[in-house]
């Protein structure tokens, strides 16, 4: 009961901020949207027991990279923004119809799926909720299994640091 | 005696502290006074060792001393099974060695004094090196004499040719000193050669390298009176290494060149002592000799062959130096001619009063150049006895000495000498006493020339410094003797440096006596040149002849069976040519025989004292005369017999000529061959590529020309606008997710 | 530690490494700074070498120091180190020269100091790792890492033809070299064939018994590759022309080590895994050796620039060391390593000598020089120090290899050693005129007046080279102990004659001399002086310290 | 009301995701075309951390985390990008962004 | 019930009023210290020694007049206080002020929760703060608060990184992220991490000067070159709250640091039996008396020391203290495996 309600609360929230941050005229409107949105989000990987991704989505995304838009928004500070020039090729308007069209095919598969005879993922469902989000389990995934990719995505954010360091310095 | 080892090293750390340190911090009299001290504690220790060993019994007279291993013990096959090849650091004190010393530590010390004074007008660097490598000469002298074995002898041996190198070159500005100090290297490395070899060979026969151990191995096996046996063999190429080293032919052209080195350099090294290290080599190894005749008369005819060439060059010469080089090689002849007749001990007793009268002379010599602000030309000179008493008296003293004029030394020694040889083989004593004869012409030409008659030289009573010296270098224009060509005119490069060395710091006054320091070892050496022959009055003379039982045990083998073989082999060796005869033989002389030997070369030498007289003072115009009779003979003898000529032609210029032939096959042919295969590589190399340029790449250029072609609708579809590849992505996406729905 | 009580040889091996990997991390406009580290390392190369010569024992295993650890396993390929006394000697001159090379450098590099030093490093560890490797395949990779730096030194910092010779030198090298890996692949697959194992363990190799033919194909594989390096006669080419062209260091380090991979590879390799064909060969050899003496000394004698001259000096001298090596006689190997030595330290100095005037005048030519004793004392004395220990003087080191070498062959065969003792008569000839042409005479050049002499910094590269000349010269003892048994292991294989005596000679080792015997030589020796008992190990601890200095 | 599960979840992150499509599809203002792909992205994280609580395996986890990561580096890049780009066009229109053709 | 809702609501009621008092109360506390150190009296009409002068300015701040800038951006810039304030006090949410005691008859612990991840879940509320002052700096629409915005955030995130690599090195001493985790294992270990990680705890304590924007790091309120930094064109309510959240960080910032360095409520060597006299002092006052230490450093830095240089702040952050942040979690990884 209080699940249900938090949960399409926060999707409300979500899906509200995720419209604001589409349709949002000034950029900067935009950015703190998209915190709004974020947040809500880490609320939701609460809900399904992923604190230590709650703590991540906040720290990483809400508290770093968004901070990276909002600074390029601000350095950039645009009198006049892109979206008031013409349109020309009238895309805009295809693409929300195909988007609206396919959630709505999605949304179609998932529900025709849902009501058919309980397969193995909803049997899995069926068993208790368990913590399995704490933060050792993920840790040990990380530097035991997954300790290649791991590496292999410091190393890409090591290179992602340099070539934007590269790519904002007026001269090398 | 158990610091023999120290005799040698005194002079070697004088000689490391004077090249270290003197070159750069030391004054002259620092550097001067540190060699002659060295020299000094040398000579005393020499002195003390010496005493000791007379206190000793005549047959235990040897004294041994090791340091240390120098190689240790290495297998090795050898004729008969396999040794030990090993080297001990070994000094050996035995009677030879000992006069050695002696000799060289004494006539050592005097010219070190005598140096100090001669090259005082040289910068103090210059003066700390000369003396540096005056010690360390006396170093490697004594390492030599004193040395126990092959290898440690050869240390000597080298060491001495290494300084001698560098004190001919001592004046290296000089071209002519430069070629002088590499010819006297190169020419005794060829000995060398030999001498190593018959190292070899020693060892490989008798399993050990040293002398006391060779000796009584040597002892215990048959004299080779048939025919070349392998001590015969050993023998001539140690004989070979003598040559080189006491420039007896054909090796001997490098001594007179080395008259380029300093005055005292010359008494000392080319007169005294170095030279005469193969005369003593062959003395240590006498046992070797003894069994090997056949060598003994090669050493016998070459010692003779070369005391009268040399003596003949002696006659014409003009360079006071060089008629005391080729008076060297003469009695270095003598010496080798004693030695092959076997008598040994004759030989180093003549080594012995030469080192003292040779050197006198040398040092008079360089005295008299001295005098004359670097002039060695005698015909420039004369009268000069009035100017320079002391240098004229001690000459004459040691010229008498060598003329063989009783009872100075060179007579006692030079007269045992021909009778050695009178005994072996008549023919040696007259090339003897031929020999003899000249010896006492040109050695009084030398003095009649220089200390006689009026003074011939240039005049010095408004002569500055520097005319001095234009004057002494234009003589060697101005003088091209007869117009023979005297190659490399000595005489210009030594008058520009010996100027440098006496006229640059004063004007030169005229001749006069040189200075305290020069004229005392002149004495010194003087009074050597009279009493030194007193060791060896012959029993003829009712002399004890001390000198040659006093060094009897060296030259025989010392093991009890060895001395019976080599008795045995005497005895039954008794009328061949073999030099135990010739101990035997002497008894078969009456002593009225030997005495009229005596008198007959005491006449001869007067003879050739009078001959000089006639020709050079109460006659001077002869020798013109002469000459232009017997011109061919004259340039002959004035030009040493063309042997450098010779030598020059065929040997050095055959060897460059080769370098270069080889030089050029190694340019052309070997590298060509490399260069070549290189080449064609690179000319396959460029075959693959054209047909990979033109035939591949070809193929390759065409496929991608259709492409290209074809490709000209397709681009169309790249528009550059994000959004559009989206849209398209995003329909893609649609069509799979409908294809989906409608599939399933 | 431990690391340098159990991995001496790798932490020997790697040093100069660490020190080019520092290096890389250096800005490459900081030249002194580099200079500094290279030097550094240089030296701490030659410090940590050092425990070698004292924990090495004369009479210990034949393989010490020993490391082994997997490295293919596959294909039997092991991490195998270890040395003898005839490596670790090696080992100890190539620190040492690796060292002097580097500290001659400091002002004579100017451009890209960086790379020079990086490279002389990394050849470093290559030379060291040939020395050292015990597994063929590990010999045969450091062998190949010391051609690429060696490579670019001369072809970047060279003069005159540089590239013409490095490229000389390199495919001149790698096709010998080929040729050896196919020699060690012919092995390798013969023994699995034999034995059925996978290995390049050379001590094995060592023990093995081959057919005689096969030797003898394996031992021309070898032969190329390895004459090549020293380089013979025939193959000898790329050495003037690569010493010629490369900077100073290069040349010196070219002389006084690479050459000797060569016949460290014949006494290592050739003799004691083939020594029937050895035996076959000798002929050969030996001919091509006397030829090299003559030849080399007599091409040298038409030279006109210095460097060229020393380079054909160099192969005289290696053809000398060749000769005794293939006279299979204990002394004339000991002579022919110990000549390997004494090549290093005088030829390296030699170079040395050359790139110290080269510095100043930029120029070869002999004849461009003349006098330069009046100007340059200490040089000349330097200078003829080298000059004589390269003739051979006694007392000097060079003396002691020739001696030692022309004994083992006369004993073979007479007509060889006078053939060869006639090259040192021409080897004297060569050297003292190059001395007379270049050191003696009046200054006619102007360009030579001011030239500078040796600077402290000169003086220190060759006071090592001049106090180490003087002590194999006068006291080769401890060096020739510390060869004994590799000499012995490798006589003992190819030479049939010596095997009673040497046997006898370790068993007089193992029953020392009676204490009167020692007594009795101990009486004879002056006061201060120790006679040393045969085979004792040195230094003994409780004997008094030897007085070197008083032997001179 | 039903209990929340997986679906719904699942339709959350549908819809985020087709919010961020259209985002992209629509918008001409580069950095908001980036803000939607961040959307996305977070409607994928969801959909692992859904999954992630459904089969009770943490994989999903990791795997959202690797997507963090790459959206920071992605971020980092991207922004790099426009801010070169503005500095030599003076504009954030990704419709004049198009000289990346033939 | 009780227990679920009851008594958290009522622990979260205690808590805000008390950090609101608090941090009022701070205020005047440094104003006093201030004074104190250059030897006035400080506020001394309001009140005895001007006990309630923070009152008085409360009420003169409530009172004022509210201006909004005409062409600022309205929403952003009523938003940008509130953002500003919330994180601050959420942080307090994980901090324990003393161990579990027994309050009428109900076990009641001194926190509100004792999260998991509790250390992370600061740190990331935290990195929200910033975006109070840059969206403060943005909508005013004028110049000084937008270059001090960027200036602030700018600050923040350099600063965050170091500190965030100290925290690293600590939790990986203590081998958890709970913050009663962490006082625990204090307890276990036996000593203070001030002791075991003493380079991690001044780089902390540096970087939470930076982090709060006090001196010598005040450069986005410096007076002297922004005229008030971010909030200049604020006034009245919307000022007051910017300044509580300035002070409410700083007490975060020393309840952290206490917790995590000095043993949170622990006595002072709560292993050393002999001092278990000082167990009769309750834990959360020791837990106040540490955070007050704090406090008090904080306030005698502004006193004391002068203001950085941009340029030398940046540097500070980049070229020293994240360097010796990584190196310091090296050391620590090394050591932690090793012992």
């Amino acid at each position: 009961m209080f699940e249900s309600i938090l949960f399409y609360t926060l999707a409300a929230f979500i899906l509200g901020f995720g419209v604001l941050v589409v349709t949002a005229r000034n950029t900067v409107h935009c950015v703190v949207f998209l915190v709004a949105n974020f947040l809500c989000v880490a609320m939701i990987y609460v809900m399904l027991g992923a604190e230590f991704l709650a703590i991540i989505q906040v720290l990483v995304y809400a508290g770093g990279i968004v901070v990276l838009y909002l600074f390029v928004v601000m350095l950039v500070n645009l009198k006049r923004g892109p979206d008031a020039a013409p349109d020309r090729r009238r895309q805009s308007r295809v693409g929300f119809v195909l988007a609206a069209v396919m959630l709505a095919e999605i949304s179609a598969i998932l529900v025709y799926s849902a009501a058919r005879p309980a397969s193995a993922v909803a049997a899995a469902a069926a068993t208790p909720l368990q913590t399995v989000g704490n933060t050792e389990v993920v840790g040990m995934l990380l530097y035991t299994d997954y300790l290649i990719p791991f590496e292999v995505a410091s190393m890409l954010l090591l290179v992602a640091m340099i070539g934007a360091i590269l790519l904002a310095k007026k001269e090398i | 005696m158990r610091f023999i080892w120290l005799i040698p090293l005194l002079p070697a750390a004088g000689a490391l502290v004077n090249g270290l340190f003197g070159i750069r911090w030391f004054s002259r009299t620092v550097s001067g006074l540190l060699a002659c001290a060295t020299m000094a504690g040398a000579l005393g220790l020499s002195l003390w060792a010496f005493s000791e060993l007379l206190g000793l019994p005549a047959d235990a007279r040897v004294h041994d001393v090791v340091l240390g291993h120098w190689i240790p013990p290495m297998a090795l096959q050898t004729a008969h099974d396999i040794g030990m090849f090993q080297v001990p650091w070994q000094f050996r004190l035995d009677p030879l060695s000992g006069v050695m010393i002696l000799v060289v530590t004494g006539v050592g010390f005097l010219i070190h004094v005598y140096s100090t004074a001669y090259m005082k007008d040289e910068a103090p660097g210059g003066y700390a090196r000369f003396f540096s490598y005056l010690n360390l000469f006396c170093f490697f002298m004594l390492v030599l004499v004193l040395g126990a074995n092959f290898l440690v002898m050869f240390v000597g041996w080298e060491g001495v040719g290494l300084c001698s190198y560098l004190l001919i070159g001592f004046w290296y500005e000089k071209k002519s000193a430069s070629d002088a100090g590499k010819k006297a290297f190169i020419t005794n490395r060829i000995g060398d050669w030999g001498f190593i070899l018959g190292m070899f060979l020693v060892f490989f026969t008798f399993g050990t390298l040293d002398f006391r151990a060779v000796a009584d191995a040597a002892g215990a096996m048959p004299i080779e009176s048939a025919g070349f046996g392998v001590l015969s063999i050993i023998c001539l190429t140690l004989f070979i290494g003598a040559t080189g080293k006491s420039a007896q032919i054909p090796l001997h052209v490098w001594l007179p060149d080395a008259m380029e080195g300093p005055t005292p350099v010359s008494a000392l090294i080319h007169a005294a002592t170095m030279v005469t290290a193969g005369v003593y080599m062959v003395a240590r190894n006498a046992v070797l000799f003894q069994h090997a005749p056949h060598v003994m008369q090669i050493v016998a005819i070459v010692g003779a062959l070369t005391a009268l060439m040399a003596a003949t060059i002696g006659l014409v010469q003009n360079d006071i130096k060089r008629v005391l080089a080729y008076s060297t090689v003469s009695q270095l002849g003598y010496m080798f001619l004693a030695t092959g007749v076997g008598a040994f001990a004759a030989g180093i007793f003549h080594l012995m009063t030469h080192a003292f009268f040779k050197a006198l002379l040398f040092l008079g010599s360089g005295s008299v150049i001295h005098a004359m602000a670097g002039e060695q030309d005698m015909q420039k000179m004369g009268g000069l006895r009035k100017y320079m008493p002391v240098t004229f008296v001690t000459m004459m003293i040691g010229t008498l000495a060598i003329a063989g004029i009783p009872p100075l030394a060179g007579f006692f020694s030079k007269d045992e000498i021909l009778y050695q040889s009178f005994l072996n083989n008549r023919f040696l004593w007259l090339i003897g006493a031929v020999t003899a004869l000249l010896t006492a012409f040109y050695m009084f030409r030398l003095i009649l020339l220089t200390f006689y008659g009026t003074y011939r030289g240039a005049p010095w009573a408004r002569v500055a410094a520097p005319a001095a010296a234009m004057e002494a270098a234009a003589h060697g224009v101005r003088h091209p003797l007869d117009g023979q060509a005297q190659k490399d005119d000595h005489e210009v490069s030594h008058g520009a440096a010996d100027v440098r060395a006496a006229g640059h710091a004063h004007a030169w006054h005229g001749p006069h006596e040189s200075p305290r320091a020069m004229t005392v070892p002149l004495m010194a050496l003087a009074v050597g040149a009279i009493v030194a022959g007193f060791l060896g009055i012959p029993q003829a003379l009712k002399g004890a002849n001390t000198i040659e039982h006093f060094l009897a045990p060296s030259f025989e083998s010392h093991t009890a069976a060895a001395r019976e073989a080599g008795a045995g082999a005497a005895a039954g060796a008794e009328h061949g040519p073999g030099a135990a005869a010739a101990e035997e033989g002497a008894h078969h002389l009456s002593t009225a025989g030997e005495l009229g030997l005596m008198v007959l070369s005491v006449l001869i030498a007067v003879a050739g004292v009078l001959a000089a007289r006639r020709f050079y003072f109460t006659h001077p115009e002869l020798p013109d005369r002469l000459a232009a009779r017997w011109r061919g003979a004259h340039a002959l003898l004035f030009n040493k017999y063309y042997v450098d000529e010779l030598y020059d032609a065929t040997a050095i210029k055959g060897t460059v000529a080769g370098g270069r032939g080889l030089w050029t096959f190694d340019r052309v042919v070997i590298d060509g061959a490399v260069d070549g295969s290189g080449w064609l590589t690179r000319v396959s190399a460029w075959g693959s590529h054209m047909f990979d340029k033109h035939v591949v790449d070809g193929l390759v250029n065409l496929v991608g020309w259709i492409a290209e072609e074809g490709s000209f609708f397709v681009r169309r579809l790249q528009t550059g606008l994000v959004q559009n590849y989206a849209l398209l992505m995003v329909v893609g996406v649609f069509a799979f997710l409908t294809l989906y729905l409608v599939a399933r | 530690m431990t690391l340098f009580q159990n991995h001496l040889l790798s932490v020997i091996l790697f040093t100069p490494t660490v020190g080019a990997l520092l290096l890389l991390f250096i800005g490459k406009e900081r030249d002194n700074a580099i200079r500094w580290i290279a030097n550094i390392f240089g030296v701490l190369g030659f410090l940590v070498s050092l425990p070698l010569w004292f924990r090495y024992q004369p009479q210990g295993a034949a393989w010490q120091f020993v490391e082994h650890a997997d490295w293919i396993p596959a294909i039997g390929a092991t991490y195998f180190l270890g040395v003898d006394g005839f490596s670790m000697l090696l080992v100890l001159l190539t620190t040492l020269m690796g060292l002097i090379a580097i500290l001659s450098s400091w002002t004579a590099i100017t451009e890209r100091v960086k790379e020079f030093y990086i490279f002389m490093l990394v050849l470093q560890t290559g030379m060291i790792g040939a020395f050292v490797s015990l597994d063929f395949l590990l010999f045969f990779l450091f062998w190949e890492v010391m051609l690429v730096p060696m490579y670019f030194l001369i072809g970047i910092w060279g003069g005159g033809r540089r590239l013409y010779s490095a490229i000389k030198f390199f495919l001149y090298t790698l096709v010998g070299s080929v040729v050896m890996l196919l020699g060690i692949l012919a092995l390798y697959f013969y023994v699995y064939t034999a034995t059925g194992v996978y290995t390049f363990d050379i001590t094995q190799f060592q023990q093995l018994t081959i057919p005689s033919n096969v030797q003898k194909w394996i031992f021309l594989a070898f032969f190329l590759g390895f004459a090549v390096k020293v380089p013979m006669f025939p193959f000898h080419t790329w050495l003037p022309d690569a010493h010629t062209d490369a900077p100073t260091a290069g040349s010196v380090i070219l002389a006084a080590v690479l050459l000797k991979m060569g016949t460290y590879g014949f006494i290592r390799f050739s003799l004691p895994i083939l020594p029937d064909a050895s035996r076959a060969f000798v002929p050969m050899m030996i001919g091509l050796s006397l030829v090299g003496i003559i030849y080399g000394a007599l091409v040298a004698l038409a030279q006109t620039d210095w460097k060229r001259l020393v380079a054909y000096s160099s192969v005289s001298h290696m053809a000398m060391v060749m000769l005794g090596m293939f006279a299979l006689t204990p002394v004339g190997i000991t002579g022919s390593i110990v000549q390997q030595l004494n090549h290093g330290i005088s030829t390296g100095a030699l170079f040395l000598i050359v790139g110290i005037v080269y510095e100043r005048r930029h120029t070869r030519e002999i004849s461009e020089y003349g006098g330069l004793s009046k100007v340059m004392p200490i040089y000349a004395a330097v200078f003829m120090i080298m000059t004589m220990s390269s003739i051979g003087l006694p007392a000097l080191n060079g003396f002691i290899g020739e001696i030692l070498i022309l004994q083992g062959v006369y004993v073979v065969n007479k007509i060889w050693a006078a053939v060869a003792a006639s090259g040192i008569v021409l080897g004297a000839a060569y050297m003292l005129w190059l001395y007379q042409r270049t050191m003696f005479g009046k200054i006619e050049n102007p360009a030579n007046e001011k030239l500078k002499d040796l600077n402290l910094r000169e003086i220190a590269t060759f006071a090592p080279l001049i106090a180490l000349a003087f002590w194999i010269g006068i006291y080769p003892t401890p060096i020739l102990r510390r060869l004994e048994s590799s000499v012995t292991r490798v006589v003992l294989r190819v030479n049939s004659v010596y095997g009673p005596a040497m046997a006898k000679a370790a068993a007089d080792c193992n029953n020392p001399p009676s204490a009167a015997a020692v007594a009795a030589a101990q009486a004879n020796a002056p006061a201060g002086f120790t006679i040393e008992p045969p085979c004792t190990t040195e230094p003994a601890p409780a004997a008094p310290p030897r007085r070197e200095g008083e032997r001179r | 009301m039903t209990p929340i599960t997986p679906y719904h979840y699942l339709v959350l992150s549908a819809a985020l995701f087709m919010l961020g499509v259209i985002g992209v599809m629509t918008r001409r203002n580069i950095i908001i075309i980036f803000m939607s792909i961040e959307l996305m992205l977070n409607a994928v994280n969801i959909n692992l951390a859904a999954f992630s609580q459904q089969l009770h395996n943490a994989v999903g986890q990791v795997f959202a985390i690797f997507v963090v990561a790459v959206a920071a580096a992605e971020a980092a890049i991207g922004l790099g990008i426009i801010l070169a780009f503005y500095r030599n066009k003076e504009t954030l229109n990704i419709d004049e962004m198009n000289i990346l053709r033939w | 019930m009780v227990d679920i809702y009851v008594v958290p609501i009522l622990k979260i009621v205690v808590l805000l009023s008390a950090v609101l008092l608090a941090v009022t109360y701070l205020t005047l506390l440094e104003r006093k210290v201030i004074a104190w150190v250059q030897v006035r009296l400080g506020p001394m009409r309001v009140g005895p020694q001007g006990v309630l002068q923070p009152i008085a300015d409360a009420v003169k701040l409530l009172l004022k007049e509210d201006i909004t800038p005409s062409r600022a951006d309205k929403w952003v810039f009523t938003l940008a206080p509130i953002v500003s304030m919330v994180p601050a006090l959420i942080a307090f949410a994980v901090i324990p002020f003393g161990a579990t005691v027994s309050m009428f008859g109900h076990p009641v612990s001194l926190y509100i929760a004792d999260v998991n991840v509790g250390l992370l879940y600061i740190v990331s509320v935290t990195s929200i703060g910033v975006y109070g002052i840059i969206l403060a700096g943005y909508s005013s629409n004028s110049k000084f608060p937008l270059l001090a915005g960027l200036r602030a955030s700018a600050q923040l995130i350099s600063y965050e990184i170091a500190v965030t690599m100290m925290l690293v090195s600590l939790v990986v001493v203590a081998g958890t992220l709970s913050m009663v985790g962490i006082v625990n294992a204090q307890l276990s270990q036996g000593v203070w991490y001030v002791f075991l990680q003493p380079v991690a705890f001044v780089i902390l304590f540096i970087g939470g000067l930076a982090e709060t924007n006090r001196a010598p790091f005040d450069l986005p309120e410096a007076e002297q070159e922004l005229t008030g930094g971010f909030h200049t064109e604020y006034s009245g309510m919307r000022f007051a709250l910017f300044f509580l959240a300035e002070y409410a960080n700083m007490i975060v910032v020393s309840a952290v640091a206490t917790t995590l360095f000095l043993g949170g409520w622990l006595r002072p060597f709560p292993n050393v039996h002999v001092l278990s006299f000082l167990g009769f002092v309750p834990g959360w006052i020791w837990f106040l008396l540490k955070t007050f230490v704090f406090i008090y450093v904080f306030i005698w830095i502004r006193a004391t020391l002068p203001r950085y240089r941009y340029d030398q702040l940046m540097r500070l952050g980049w070229k020293v203290l994240i360097p010796l942040g990584i190196a310091n979690l090296v050391v620590t990884a090394i050591l932690k495996v090793l012992l």
